[in-house]
């Protein structure tokens, strides 16, 4: 089968479409994703070719989705959960910290729980409260879960059968606000590689911008913008954020010895801190300058009419940028 | 006023006084007798209300807003619910209680602020005895059910009202408050509009028998009544609110109604629901039974229902104006009411952002 | 067997076969007839369940066991339910259920593992169709309804019992699985031991009815078993199982009963509950009126009932040598089976700590 | 009135009953809080003292305690809730990071919610599952809440008052093992400093201790063995966890040259993570050697028999010290 040219979106939807066929066991749930096929449309047609048995729209209660994972889990299946906006996960956050993280630990093995949870997540679609969230440095704090975020369709394509695949639980954020960028899939090309590797997606000498999800093609625009001031920039998609492929990230660091992290989530004790804590001890000596962070304030999300200050942009990143070679 | 005898046009369980053809009928547990003025107003009621909602539509297709959520459908729910809280009464919404807000004497435009995205709600509770808008469903029962337990210990005379869809009836939280509200007995009225749909999911996956029986597992009464019939939501909301402020505990109210509308404007309905339900809802309509009722008894008249359209144009004229001005908060007040008390750490993030902002002034 | 008609000793909503003093009663919609040995055995596993729990008690009271969740006083509710479960069941107990991992055969000797602190729960799961110990209340009641809705998708025959207290009864998760359990049809049968009590809070505290009938809200049956009357839980149990594995959905049985002990070893009842009380409920034992059925009817005698203590010594000190025996684990599994697919950030601290301990050796 | 020596406990205690008796509008609630006094009788006798409407017994539901007290606070109440283990803290946290945190944002100020929630945290007391967490990063990650931890009795007793007494919502952690400590508690003295402010409980000149909680007694006890090797240790009681007193911390730090951080909870993107973030930032040039951290693996907390290798103990602490000031 040729590559064809699909939003992220649909590569998401193509590749639960593939998890489907491939494993009877595997399950979509949550709220909406049936006859409306999700409200971002991700798991559109999916009841329709698989049934409500597989594809179950389920009571608005997310305890409930996670919960009821867990049991179908221990009976064999694979569900994907769909939480349908970031904010909406935090009824579920018990489920997700006291089961889905620790049944494997507390069972010493004997009990697998292959279970993706799905968020979409990020800002800068000008929406309401709750739904513009970054939440996915709760996700990593918590031992026995996994977590990955994919920037691109193709990424997206493959991470999530990776994800569906794999007997750890996964927590899979997708970045909303990217569900409509586009770019050429192939099917049978397989994997371009495995789910727990970050990737150089721009190669540079000067400065490292270490970023995931919906802030990669920021910092690729920080990179091309900032290429025209004579400025190389490497930019590293980490795609796995627990846990972190280090080899990946200190080798570029090592190299450009300067480092910036990206991140729409409030950056106070967050994932971009772990980030900056780790390069600044492990390049102690090769760093020129200290990591900076640049991520959302410490504030909740903000109302949309000001959210584009709140979120990373291009500015912010290359003030960082001069501000971390001028150090 | 003769209140004609006739039969309710649903089931047996369903409160209703005013049929869709806008015939007064008996209830045997519920009744009212209001003045003609009182009558004339929730009709009045219930236009502007629609009109808050069509103007609010018209400012979100115009991109005005970024989005709405359409009450269309459930003004005599909401109405009904809204004239039954008095002074010491305090509501907490859902985002979709623009009539009760109105009844509370929130200014409409005040309501468009968060959905314009310029703020999360512009109006103060405390002034209106009306919380803001919840988002994370189920989440406010539990506020409401708190706040009738502070009543309690003040020895205020007031109740609560939480609204809630039938969606967010399978949620923890709101069947937390249940427990909570019937152990304390709180003064709090459960107010749910069963609207038949929570986004594209029908009733029946969250419950397989009415809801308002869902009261009786927890130990309080629950009852269904017309939610297109103002006149048996007002009777039936007073009665429940009348009930917590004597010390008796919570009631739950199933409003039975549909929403109209898409769930908000994002929203496309069609992808999940039969346009001959929404046929057989219209006949059902709040605003016309009233209408008929009025007209029909001759407490209104040509003239009367001429000048609430023309309020209502006004009140239309005096959203969008006031819509449009609604401005964009500047930037730097995103730190602002994070704490109460302030913080070091946000001090140092404003201090940033102003620099950075400000190295930006004059560059243009 | 001569089936005496002798009205319950409680209310007329507790289904009751075996009076407190050995009477077998009847009842109109649940009955059991067993062969004499299967009357015998359930006597035997009450004796032997009690004494489980007295060794593990004094277990804790010697510092073999950092914590010990006593049972008693509950074996008739747990021997009941978990004799009525079968082959291709599955249970998913809280951490009380010393009685019902008895009946599936777990090995008390494993139980002990997590009360010594040396794991989480010594069995597989799988093996045993009875799933470890949750601690955090209420979350079990989902897991149970998922894997009822797995049944369901297999084809498969079985059925599942979740179990929880009075005290849960109250959270959020449990009630989201009575909605989900109803919605989906799922067989599975919610078993509520009403021990009258959640560490020191009264039922009181959470619900003003009795708890059986809160699934009355949900629409699934709800019944109220005496739970020291092994034969009316077994029937009442099998009943429900029954009901589900036919596709009929879910069953509240509320199992009526008295937690005996205190909460766990490092509670103190006195503080909060009156010596009264527990004088009631000791005329209600649940080993003794079988003993007394048995007894009474001539189905065993003096050498049986001796036999059986016998038998219990056995066990006992089985659980004694085996608790004994249960090492300390090596400090560095603490990083074994975080993940089943591993972890880079794991190895790098397995590493570390590895060294670090290393660096000890032959340092003393 | 003199001072008496109580336990750190006993002086939560009586920190409660003083603010009870302060202010009519405080209340606590909780499971077992009331007759029982709590399972570590932090409460007890203040429902005798105070009535069943003041102290209360709750159902069994922590988003039902957390969300009652919500509308108790919008109500004009000062709750104090109780949470009665650390692992127990999940089933509210939706309640905790969606409404308590942003309602002050949401409302533009108008309404305040001045709740405490008090969490025993920790572990080292030989528990079972559940029992022994230290989940403070959470709710450090969650703008809109402030977080703080007592150490020791006289801050118990103060510090539950100043929690009480702010009109922010507080996350109040507790560390459980050591409810037993003892020191001279003197209520007529004042409060010793603010609830905001970072404590050097010990001067040094080598090497600065960053902690809080059940963690200060071990730093302290580890800078003391170091002394006897001639070592001159800093330790730093944080106090506030969130907002951090940075100026103590920094200025610390730019004394010794050398920071290590030392906290019970799992390390990956925790709030440890976010003091050597920022440490390596703001003392870029000053820092000697990499920022440390001794701190619980990213493993879930282990089962009691293993726990003390877990934890950070003396032994790790001074392996820091060494690997520290050897680089
Ligand atoms: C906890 C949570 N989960 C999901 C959502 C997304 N969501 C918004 S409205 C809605 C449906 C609500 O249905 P219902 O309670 O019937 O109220 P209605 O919208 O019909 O008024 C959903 C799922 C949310 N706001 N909060
Ligand atoms: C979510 C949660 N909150 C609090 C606790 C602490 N706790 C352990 S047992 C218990 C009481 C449980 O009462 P009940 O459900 O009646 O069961 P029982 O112990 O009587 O068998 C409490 C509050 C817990 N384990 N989980
Ligand atoms: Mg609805
Ligand atoms: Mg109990």
């Amino acid at each position: 089968m040729a590559g064809s040219t699909l939003t992220l979106g649909k590569a998401l939807n193509e590749g639960l479409r593939k998890a489907l066929e491939d494993d009877p066991k595997v399950l979509i749930m949550g709220e909406d994703v049936g006859r409306l096929g999700g409200v971002f449309r991700v798991t559109d047609g999916l009841q329709k070719d698989f049934g409500e048995d597989r594809v179950i729209d389920t009571p608005l209660a997310e305890s409930g989705i996670v919960g009821t994972a867990v049991g179908l889990a221990i009976r064999g299946f694979r569900p994907v959960c769909e939480i349908q906006f970031d904010g909406f996960v935090f009824p579920a956050f018990d489920q997700i910290v006291s089961q889905v993280a620790k049944m494997h630990y507390r069972s010493a093995g004997n009990v697998k729980l292959p279970i993706t949870i799905r968020i979409p997540f990020g800002g800068g679609i000008g929406a309401v409260e709750h739904h513009s969230e970054s939440p996915e440095s709760y996700f990593c704090h918590t031992p026995g879960l996994k977590v990955v975020s994919c920037s691109n369709p193709v990424d997206a394509y493959w991470m999530i059968q990776q994800a569906i695949a794999s007997d750890d639980p996964i927590v899979f954020f997708e970045p909303k606000r990217r569900y409509w960028d586009k770019a050429e899939v192939d099917p049978s090309a397989g994997a371009p590689r495995s789910l727990w590797d970050a990737e150089v997606v721009r190669a540079g000498s000067e400065v490292t911008l270490l970023t995931y999800g919906p802030s990669v093609k920021v910092c690729l625009e920080a990179a091309a913008a900032a290429e025209t001031e004579g400025r190389d920039i490497e930019v590293v998609d980490l795609r796995s954020l627990s846990p972190i492929d280090w080899k990946t990230v200190i080798a570029s660091v090592r190299k450009t010895q300067h480092a910036i992290v990206v991140s729409e989530a409030p950056v106070y004790a967050s994932l971009a801190s772990e980030i900056a804590a780790r390069i600044s001890e492990k390049c102690f000596y090769e760093l020129e300058s200290p990591v900076l962070r640049v991520c959302g304030f410490s504030t909740p999300y903000p109302t949309s009419r000001i959210e584009e200050d709140y979120l990373p942009d291009l500015d912010r990143i290359l003030d960082a940028v001069d501000r971390s070679l001028a150090f | 006023m003769a209140v004609q005898s006739v039969q309710p046009s649903e089931g047996p369980e369903l409160v209703q006084l005013l049929t869709p053809e806008g015939e007064r009928v008996e209830h045997p547990d519920y009744s009212i007798d209001l003045t003609e003025d009182e009558y004339r107003e929730l009709y009045r009621d219930l236009v502007l209300v629609r009109r808050i909602d069509t103007e609010a539509t018209a400012l979100q297709r115009q991109g005005e807003l970024g989005l709405w959520a359409s009450l269309l459908g459930q003004e005599a729910a909401q109405v009904g619910a809204g004239r039954a809280l008095t002074g010491g009464d305090f509501a907490f919404p859902t985002y979709r209680e623009h009539g009760v807000a109105y009844c509370k004497g929130v200014d409409p435009v005040t309501l468009l602020g968060l959905f314009r995205g310029v703020n999360q709600g512009g109006w103060n509770p405390h002034d209106k005895g009306f919380q803001l808008y919840t988002i994370v469903i189920g989440s406010q029962t539990l506020h409401a059910t708190g706040y009738a337990m502070g009543l309690q210990r003040d020895g205020a005379d007031g109740a609560v009202m939480a609204f809630f869809g039938d969606g967010a009836s399978s949620q923890g939280d709101v069947n937390e408050a249940f427990v909570w509200s019937s152990v304390f007995q709180a003064p709090v009225v459960f107010f749910c509009q069963n609207n038949q749909w929570a986004i594209s999911e029908p009733l029946e996956r969250q419950s397989r028998i009415p809801l308002y029986e869902r009261a009786k597992g927890f130990g309080f009464p629950g009852v269904r009544v017309d939610g297109n019939d103002v006149l048996a939501v007002l009777a039936v909301s007073r009665a429940a609110l009348e009930r917590a402020r004597e010390g008796s505990g919570p009631t739950l109210v199933e409003a039975y109604t549909y929403r109209m509308g898409p769930h908000t404007t994002s929203d496309d309905p069609t992808r999940y629901r039969l346009a001959a339900e929404l046929e057989t809802w219209k006949l059902k309509d709040p605003i016309e039974r009233m209408k008929a009722y009025l007209s029909r008894t001759g407490m209104a008249d040509h003239d009367y229902f001429a000048e609430v359209d023309t309020a209502a144009d006004e009140l239309a004229a005096h959203i969008r104006a006031g819509c449009l001005a609604l401005d964009d908060p500047d930037p730097i007040t995103l730190f602002d009411n994070v704490y109460a008390g302030g913080s070091t750490l946000l001090d140092e993030e404003r201090e940033q952002l102003a620099a950075y902002l400000g190295s930006f002034e004059g560059a243009h």
